[in-house]
């Protein structure tokens, strides 16, 4: 028998396998993993099913979903297939989600690794931006911000970042906060590190791991955030787009259900696969010191 | 602040004053922006009336004084609102004052009733699942909460105005009274009541997901703190421990919540608000917007600031009150 | 059969399972142990030793069901504890056996009043009125020597001190007269006069109450301050066991030998002539106030005094050690003296320029001279970075080739008596100590002429910090080093400084040579200091151990 | 039964109603059955019009809420004109001079009596200064004299042919009380949100974004008049949750397409419902396509023709409308009466055809798959006016113009289209107001002042157009100028500065519960002293 403290344990798993193992915990989240893949496949086939435009006439209007086998899902009111508008929606609701959170996530994390780490008068600015951001309902400036540039699916999808970067800026800003006082921060300061690397190489990699989690919050409420500007008629009508579908499947939504049914189920799978995802993520980064 | 006051109104006014370069801010940038959107009131207003010839076209921009620079008009608009004056509302020819204050109490209902329905079954559904953390309730309440979070709000109330109104016949489809009954007393409350059940519900079933996840999450970390072991070491029960122990301190983050979603519930109530008729701030704002109704968005935001305000000046009382870490002097 | 009253724990052959993926398959295994009434039993072990579970099986309080008992016995009273239900083990704890937790300020609801807590276990075991027991909580504040019962019963934990949060505790645990008392590491978060304190109290109560304590602890000084027996845990398993005399006096076993061994004598180093050395490294006159955050309400700050007029000299390849309680100060010294945090007064001359005074450019020039080594080994590596960047990190920062770097951090990995096989791995995989070589290579990087070491050592097991603090030593002799060494711990200031400065309140009470001070302490804080030193009588033999 | 057949036959019953056979669609006269008297009828409004003063804002919106509150000097019955607050009218030789002699006995809401003081203060003040498209109408009318209380002379300095000035009247000869107006700040007056007037109905309430509230006139001119006791305007903007009102037995009547097409036809097959286009003959749209002649690819004739080969109209017609309209012939509808022919130049849907005439005007297929690429604008008003915007936009792929929409908001599409001619076609529905001159010819004359929606904004300019349509405005001649128009008519056609693809009505939804309902051509803003509701 050894004290010796210089004996080194046997290698780990690489961090992907460790990842997985406490992913496959949440069985919920397994679920969402098999949603979000099944979303993703349909984006990538979507070519594949229907190689057409998904816009164009593909069969009598209105044909309810398996009657006619050209059009499985039936048609919409201007005879538009159900089925690969539900496909080609869902490459415009993932590049929406992904890159509306993107935008969110690059602004909040500029702002909120600014004020949390400098802190002062710089945390004050920014924080007052944050609050008067924050105190403005984001709908509103949604609606704002697409009455301006209009409804082009970029800008929308812009605009959709621009309103829902403030809870990642608070939370990288409570992230940055707490690890800015960090021993290994100090370390690297103590080291002559310059504050942009700190800034990002050193805290934002450990203050990513909420940020993640939290992303998959803010994709599930760019799509949803989407739909409810097609409810109000302002949705890029040059895209299928689930929200434009569900938009204009209500108008039929009494005599024709499955127009508006079948993309606000798609709506629904996507969003809950992202929740389920987020809280997998969760458990997955973020995991509780059990003892 | 020499002043001596009560710690509590030192506070306010503290908090107050913090709010006014911001509030400022807020202001400033939504004239800006609403500026920067092609088009004005009078286009919506002659829109809206399906058209109108040059000369009265002119003479509404004048009138309206819309014909003048943006800064002009907006230092008209800064000066006046120093003053309380929120100046008026040229789409509904009348005082802004008197077109919010129709419609506050409305959207307060509607807000109070939603979001403390979502959080307080959020908290208690939450704090369920964290007990029996990875377990089958625990991932049926979590699907069936995330569920209702994933539906568009819009999708829900229509679903449920299908359902409960037509279908059953039980709930009024919108509105917020029974126009031409004259109730008086319970029977008007009543009334309300009934008008406002669906759009709570479609927007308390999407926020509830929201505490529901927060609280679960809260729990589980507070269950774990050494406190609880020692209660559990002295003999109390589980559901004492929840009761006595884990609660309180696993509300704090999720108070926290309360306060910042104020804002986030309003723009989310525009769709159920339009859906159910309901003549609240959201479709105001909306309005507003799609209106060029300058004045009235102006009066809107400045509104929603002042209730985030006293909402986070409210929360903080009440994380005050339940944390007594935190000192009242 | 029996003629004498069964003791008052009895656990044999306890073996405790732990879930799939853990480093061993048993937390606990044929564990073994006896306490009578009115006896003081330690279980000593490092951490990972298993002997937190052994009290959570004791109490039923075990994370089931991935760790859980699978064999053996657990008597309380005769009486076999195992199979109990839920409720009748509720009975049991707070009222016949009950439990004392390390950490006081996590251990208490911070919501709740101290009265209300400890009401609490009578509200739940007895039928006492809300007036008896009243009375009853104020009385047991009282034995446990609080000042002013009656408003501390109406106090929120945060208001009252950590010493007399320990109190409140013990208060709570012994309110209903238990016959059993499990302290699991009572006062390692305390400071060292406080310890003692408690310590006392412990005994005291235990003595008037004639109940069995199972304490709980890592520490040999407390230890031989307070047990009757000792049991040494090693990995789960019962290494030694016996009395306190035979085991740290006697030890047997290798493991507890090398246990023993470790722990730092009281006994200073040699007086080394004074040193004639050139001063590397001068504070004078450095001051530092911190805005302490008021209420909530009332937002006033008030101003804290971290240092005042601290005024210190380190020459070339001496030791000095900062010693002094929380709250003195000597952290924020640690901190000034590298500009990690900035001085409100002073100057902190390195080789003759004054740092505090540096430019950010020149700061970060001169940063190559003075490095740190943390407190905790696992809050100052970036989790993020492998281990071969993080000790590469500063050299390339000031300009070194990125490749060289890495060769030159992978030899450093050797000094540290580390694998240069290990360099690709993450700070995670390794131990704590282990991690706190790499932060001393990466201290090391830079070739400093002065390294600033903050409790390099109080976070690890004390074999560890043996070997730590005998590389810091090898390497400082070999290296010419001049050290400044913040500690708590007064044993291993003993150990490695030849100078030492103590702190109270942010001021230096007293300075002087290690040996010198030891020997003879000059100021009443000084004193107090010293004769408060857990097993400060007992001399731990001289063993030889297999152990580095 | 085949689905679309069914379309088809409703196409046909409806177009036959327009073209003339009026009383045989939708609502049978329920002359027969007792009257009863009394209830509350809840009429759903899409849009809500917040000033309530028809004597300062044109628009049916208005006149729907109004027209119960506030009369008209003329209104318009399936027979004609009708007199209301004008018992008579007449016009002199020189066209210069009308005469109106007015009702007597007739008493404002607050008990004063109606007098020519008030019609002359109207005219001066608020049609000729103040109410849209009717300063441009009265934009020469000099005087109003009252030589006795209840005879008005109206002055003009140019011939005023006395059928546009009969024909506006309805919509734009509302007169406001004098006494509660003169010398107050007209626009900011409280009574234009609370109206008073001589109607059938006095105003009780206006709750903003709820609910318009007026009650029963017991002192009503029309002697036993009115039969109900209260009429509620709801203002539901989702026109799903319009629908479901009008299923809940919450709302009786929906006008102007309150509810969508599709739900129109659901109704139409609903026992509970009678759906029909009745009430409407003085409110018909066009659907559009607006093109900008300043994109030199618009300017050219043909490229605008092989456009409206390529476009399905009957396609749309039954997909979009639900068979309830009927391709566009030119800016007068068939609604127009005299003034409409249907002898103008016709585009059939020929897709080849088209193709071939894109190819001939020098706009070949591109690598890229597109002859040229257009950005289009459409109007944010109606659902149908998004589907036919993306039906344009597909029936252009097809004939190989690649059309981006460009969705804005109201202001952003009126700003965009009609005032910075950023586009380069549109779409919207624009409605004919009795008659050509009111708004109908601003379409096609050009010189319009920039920013005037619904106006001539597309940079597209004929002086022979331009002179037939000031002719027109003052020939007296009834004949002359009808045939006028006809010849308008068919240059439009030809000429194609805008497409007319669809003429709808609007369509009512209408609970059986009602009786003497849509019975004259622009019922839904008429005073419906007649009305009666089952209880």
């Amino acid at each position: 028998m050894t004290l010796a403290d210089t004996e080194i344990a046997p290698p780990e798993p690489p961090r992907y396998v460790m990842f997985w193992r406490r992913y496959k915990r949440n069985r919920a989240a397994l679920l969402g993993l098999v949603l979000f893949a099944l979303v993703v496949l349909m984006a990538l086939s979507a070519g594949i099913i229907d190689p057409g435009d998904p816009l164009r006439r593909a069969g009598e209007p209105l044909t309810p979903p398996f009657v006619n086998w050209e059009t499985p899902l039936g048609t919409d009111q201007l005879g538009r297939d159900v089925l690969s508008g539900v496909f080609y929606g869902a490459r415009i609701s993932l590049l929406i989600g992904v890159v509306a959170t993107l935008v969110a996530i690059v602004i909040g994390v500029v702002i909120g690794a600014l004020a949390g780490y400098f802190g002062g008068w710089v945390d004050d600015v920014l924080m007052r931006i944050t609050e008067a951001f924050q105190t403005i309902p984001n709908f509103v400036l949604l609606l704002t911000l697409v009455a301006i540039m209009g409804s082009k699916i970029e800008w929308i999808t812009v605009a959709i970042g621009i309103v829902s970067w403030t809870a990642p800026a608070r939370m990288v800003r409570a992230e940055f906060m707490s690890l800015r006082h960090r021993e290994f921060v100090d370390a690297a300061r103590n080291l002559g590190v310059s504050n942009t690397s700190i800034i990002f190489r050193e805290i934002l990699p450990n203050a990513m791991p909420p940020i993640v989690v939290y992303a998959s919050v803010i994709m599930a409420l760019s799509i949803l955030m989407e739909s409810a500007l097609a409810f109000l008629a302002l949705g890029d009508p040059n895209y299928a787009s689930w929200g434009n579908m569900i938009g204009q499947g209500r108008a039929v939504l009494r005599s024709a259900p499955y127009c508006a049914v079948i993309p606000g189920i798609a709506i629904i799978l996507t969003v809950l696969s992202f929740s389920l995802l987020g809280e997998g993520l969760n458990d997955a980064l973020n995991p509780r010191q059990k003892k | 602040m020499t002043l001596h006051m009560p710690p509590i109104l030192s506070y306010a006014l503290r908090r107050l004053v913090q709010a006014i370069p911001v509030v400022i801010l807020i202001m400033i940038g939504t004239f800006l922006l609403l500026k920067l959107a092609p088009g004005d009131t009078v286009d919506a207003l002659v829109g809206d009336m399906g058209g109108a010839d040059a000369a009265f076209i002119a003479r509404l921009r004048a009138e309206y004084g819309l014909d003048q620079p943006v800064w002009v008009q907006l230092w008209r608009y800064m000066v006046k609102l120093a003053s309380f004056d929120f100046g008026w509302s040229f789409v509904y020819e009348q005082p802004v004052s008197t077109v919010l204050m129709e419609r506050l109490g409305t959207t307060l209902m509607l807000m109070a009733s939603s979001l403390s329905i979502a959080f307080v079954a959020g908290i208690v559904l939450g704090a369920i699942a964290a007990r029996r953390a990875y377990s089958a309730t625990d991932n049926l309440i979590s699907v069936l909460g995330l569920v209702f979070y994933a539906t568009p709000s819009f999708f829900l109330s229509l679903m449920l105005m299908l359902v409960f109104s037509v279908k059953l016949g039980w709930l009024p489809v919108g509105g917020i009274k029974t126009i031409a009954a004259f109730y008086t007393g319970w029977d008007h409350v009543w009334d309300v009541v009934r008008h406002l059940i669906m759009p709570t519900a479609a927007l308390s079933l999407i926020y509830l997901a929201f505490y529901l996840r927060l609280m679960r999450a809260s729990v589980m970390e507070v269950a774990d703190l050494d406190y609880v072991r020692t209660a559990r070491a002295k003999g109390a029960r589980e559901g004492r421990l929840m009761t006595h122990h884990i609660m309180r301190n696993a509300l704090l983050p999720v108070v926290t919540l309360l306060g910042l979603q104020f804002s986030t519930v309003l723009g989310g109530s525009i769709v159920v608000e339009t859906i159910f008729t309901l003549p609240g701030l959201g479709q105001l704002a909306y309005q507003s917007v799609v209106q060029r109704d300058m004045n009235t968005l102006m009066g809107i935001i400045f509104l929603c600031a002042i209730i985030v305000v006293v909402v986070n000046f409210l929360t903080d009382l009440l994380y005050a009150r339940l944390d007594s870490r935190i000192e009242l002097a | 059969m029996t003629k004498t009253p069964p003791p008052v724990l009895e656990l044999c052959n306890v073996q405790i399972s732990l879930p799939k993926g853990a480093d061993r398959p048993y937390a606990l295994e044929g564990l073994d142990l006896t306490i009578e009434a009115g006896e003081i039993v330690c279980l000593v072990g490092e951490s990972g030793s298993g002997k937190s579970l052994c009290a959570g099986a004791i109490m039923g309080l075990l994370p089931e069901p991935h760790v859980r008992v699978t064999g053996g016995a657990i008597r309380f009273m005769g009486e076999e504890l195992r199979g109990k239900t839920d409720a009748e083990m509720r009975k049991l704890r707070g009222a016949d056996i009950s439990m004392i937790f390390q950490e006081p300020m996590t251990a208490l609801n911070p919501q709740k009043t101290v009265g209300w807590q400890i009401d609490e276990v009578l509200r739940l075991h007895t039928k006492m009125s809300k007036a008896e027991r009243k009375v009853r909580a104020i009385e047991m504040l009282e034995r446990v020597h609080i000042p002013d019962p009656a408003s501390a019963y109406n106090a929120h934990p945060h208001q009252i001190s950590g010493g007399q949060r320990q109190r409140v505790m013990i208060a709570m645990s012994l309110v209903l007269s238990p016959k059993l008392i499990i302290a699991d590491e009572p006062t390692t978060a305390l400071d060292v006069t406080t310890q003692l304190q408690i310590l006392k109290l412990i005994r005291e109560l235990q003595e008037e109450e004639g109940a069995g304590v199972l304490f709980i602890t890592h520490d040999f000084g407390v230890v031989a301050e307070i047990a009757d027996k000792v049991a040494v845990l090693c990995r789960g398993e019962l290494v030694e066991s016996g009395t306190t005399d035979a085991v740290l006096n006697h030890p047997q076993h290798p493991y507890t030998r090398a246990l023993i061994g470790a722990v730092p004598a009281l006994t200073p180093p040699p007086i080394k002539a004074a040193s004639d050395a050139p001063v590397v490294l001068k504070g004078t006159g450095l001051k530092k106030t911190f805005a302490a955050r008021g209420g909530l309400l009332s937002g006033k700050r008030k101003a804290v005094t971290a240092v005042k007029d601290l005024t210190f000299e380190l020459r070339q390849g001496e030791t000095l050690g900062v010693v002094g309680e929380s709250g003195s100060g000597k952290t924020t010294v640690s901190r000034i003296v590298t500009r990690l945090l900035e001085c409100d007064q002073g100057s902190v001359e390195l080789d003759g320029t004054d740092l505090l005074a540096a430019t950010p450019r020149e700061l970060r020039a001169l940063r190559q001279h003075i490095q740190m080594v943390f407190q905790d080994p696992m809050a100052s590596l970036n989790p993020r970075k492998r281990v071969v960047d993080l000790i590469a990190q500063g050299p390339i920062v000031h300009g070194a080739d990125p490749a060289k770097a890495r060769e030159d951090a992978k030899r450093l990995l050797e000094l540290v008596e580390l694998s240069p096989a290990a360099a690709n791995r993450f700070p995670h995989e390794f131990s704590g100590g282990q991690r706190q070589r790499i932060g001393i290579a990466r201290a090391l990087a830079m070739e400093p002429k002065v390294i600033v070491a903050d409790e390099p050592v109080s976070a690890l097991d004390v074999s560890v910090q043996a070997q730590v603090l005998k590389l810091l030593a090898d390497l400082r002799d070999r290296l010419n080093l001049s050290l400044l060494f913040v500690t708590h711990d007064l044993r291993v200031a003993a150990q490695l400084c030849d100078r030492i400065i103590v702190m109270q309140k942010g001021e230096i009470v007293e300075h002087g040579l290690t040996a010198e001070v030891f020997a003879n302490p000059q100021h009443p804080y000084t004193q107090n200091l010293l004769s408060s030193i857990p097993g400060r009588d007992w001399t731990p033999p001289s063993l030889q151990t297999d152990a580095a | 039964m085949n689905w679309k057949m069914k379309n088809m036959s409703l196409t046909l019953a409806v177009t036959g109603a327009l073209s003339g056979a009026l009383s045989t669609v939708g609502f049978a006269a329920a002359a027969e059955e007792e009257v009863q008297k009394g209830g509350t009828v809840v009429v759903h409004m899409i849009s809500e019009q917040r000033i309530l003063n028809p004597g300062l804002r044109a628009s049916t919106g208005v006149y729907n809420i109004t027209g119960k509150i506030m009369e008209p000097l003329i209104d318009k019955s399936y027979d004609g004109y009708e007199p209301v607050l004008a018992t008579d009218w007449s016009g002199s030789e020189d066209g210069k001079t009308i005469t109106l002699k007015l009702r007597e006995e007739v008493n404002w809401h607050d008990g004063e009596p109606f007098t020519c003081d008030d019609v002359a203060f109207s005219a001066m003040e608020l049609w000729k200064k103040l109410l849209n498209y009717s300063s441009a109408l009265q934009a020469n009318l000099e005087s109003v004299d009252c030589p006795d209380p209840h005879t008005a002379v109206f002055n003009y300095s140019k011939p005023m042919p006395l059928e546009l000035f009969v024909a506006a009247m309805p919509d734009l000869g509302h007169p406001v009380p004098k006494h509660l107006y003169e010398g107050t700040d007209i626009l900011k007056n409280e009574y234009n949100t609370a109206p008073v007037g001589t109607g059938p109905f006095k105003f009780v309430e206006y709750q903003r974004g709820q609910y318009v509230l007026a009650e029963k006139n017991k002192d009503y001119w029309r002697e036993g008049y009115p039969y109900l006791d209260r009429v509620v305007w709801r203002f539901i903007k989702d026109k799903s949750a319009a629908a479901a009102a009008l299923e809940a037995g919450e709302v009786q009547e929906s006008g102007f397409i309150g509810v969508s097409m599709a739900d129109v036809e659901r109704f139409s097959k609903d026992d509970s419902f009678s759906v029909g286009t009745m009430g409407y003959e003085n409110n018909v749209a066009h659907s559009t396509v607006e093109f900008n002649h300043r994109n030199p690819i618009l300017a050219d004739l043909k490229v605008r023709q092989a456009m409206y080969h390529g476009l399905d109209i009957d396609y749309a017609i039954n997909t979009i409308m639900h068979g309830f309209a009927k391709p566009g012939r030119g800016p007068v509808p068939s609604a127009g009466g005299i003034n409409y022919t249907d002898d103008v130049p016709t585009y059939d849907y020929d897709p080849e055809l088209a193709k071939q005439m894109l190819d001939e005007a020098g706009y070949p297929v591109k690598d890229d798959g597109y002859r040229f690429h257009l950005r289009h604008r459409p109007a944010p008003w109606g659902e149908y006016t998004q589907l036919w915007a993306e039906y344009y936009a597909q029936a252009m792929k097809e004939i190989g113009i690649d059309v981006e929409i460009l969705t804005n908001d109201a202001p952003g599409f009126l700003n965009g289209v009609y005032r910075d001619h950023d586009f380069d076609t549109a779409n919207g529905w624009h409605q004919f107001r009795s008659d050509p001159a009111v708004s109908t010819m601003v379409w096609l004359r050009s010189g319009q002042p920039e920013g005037t929606p619904w106006t001539n904004q597309f940079g597209w300019k004929s002086d022979e157009i331009d002179q037939m349509i000031d002719d027109a405005a003052s020939e007296l001649d009834v004949e002359k100028r009808a045939a006028m128009y006809h010849e308008i008519q068919a240059k439009a056609m030809a000429e194609l500065p805008v497409i007319f693809a669809i003429e709808h009505p609007f369509i009512s939804v209408t609970s059986k519960k009602l009786h003497n309902h849509h019975n004259t051509p622009r019922w839904n803003s008429s005073s419906w002293y007649d009305l009666w509701i089952e209880q």
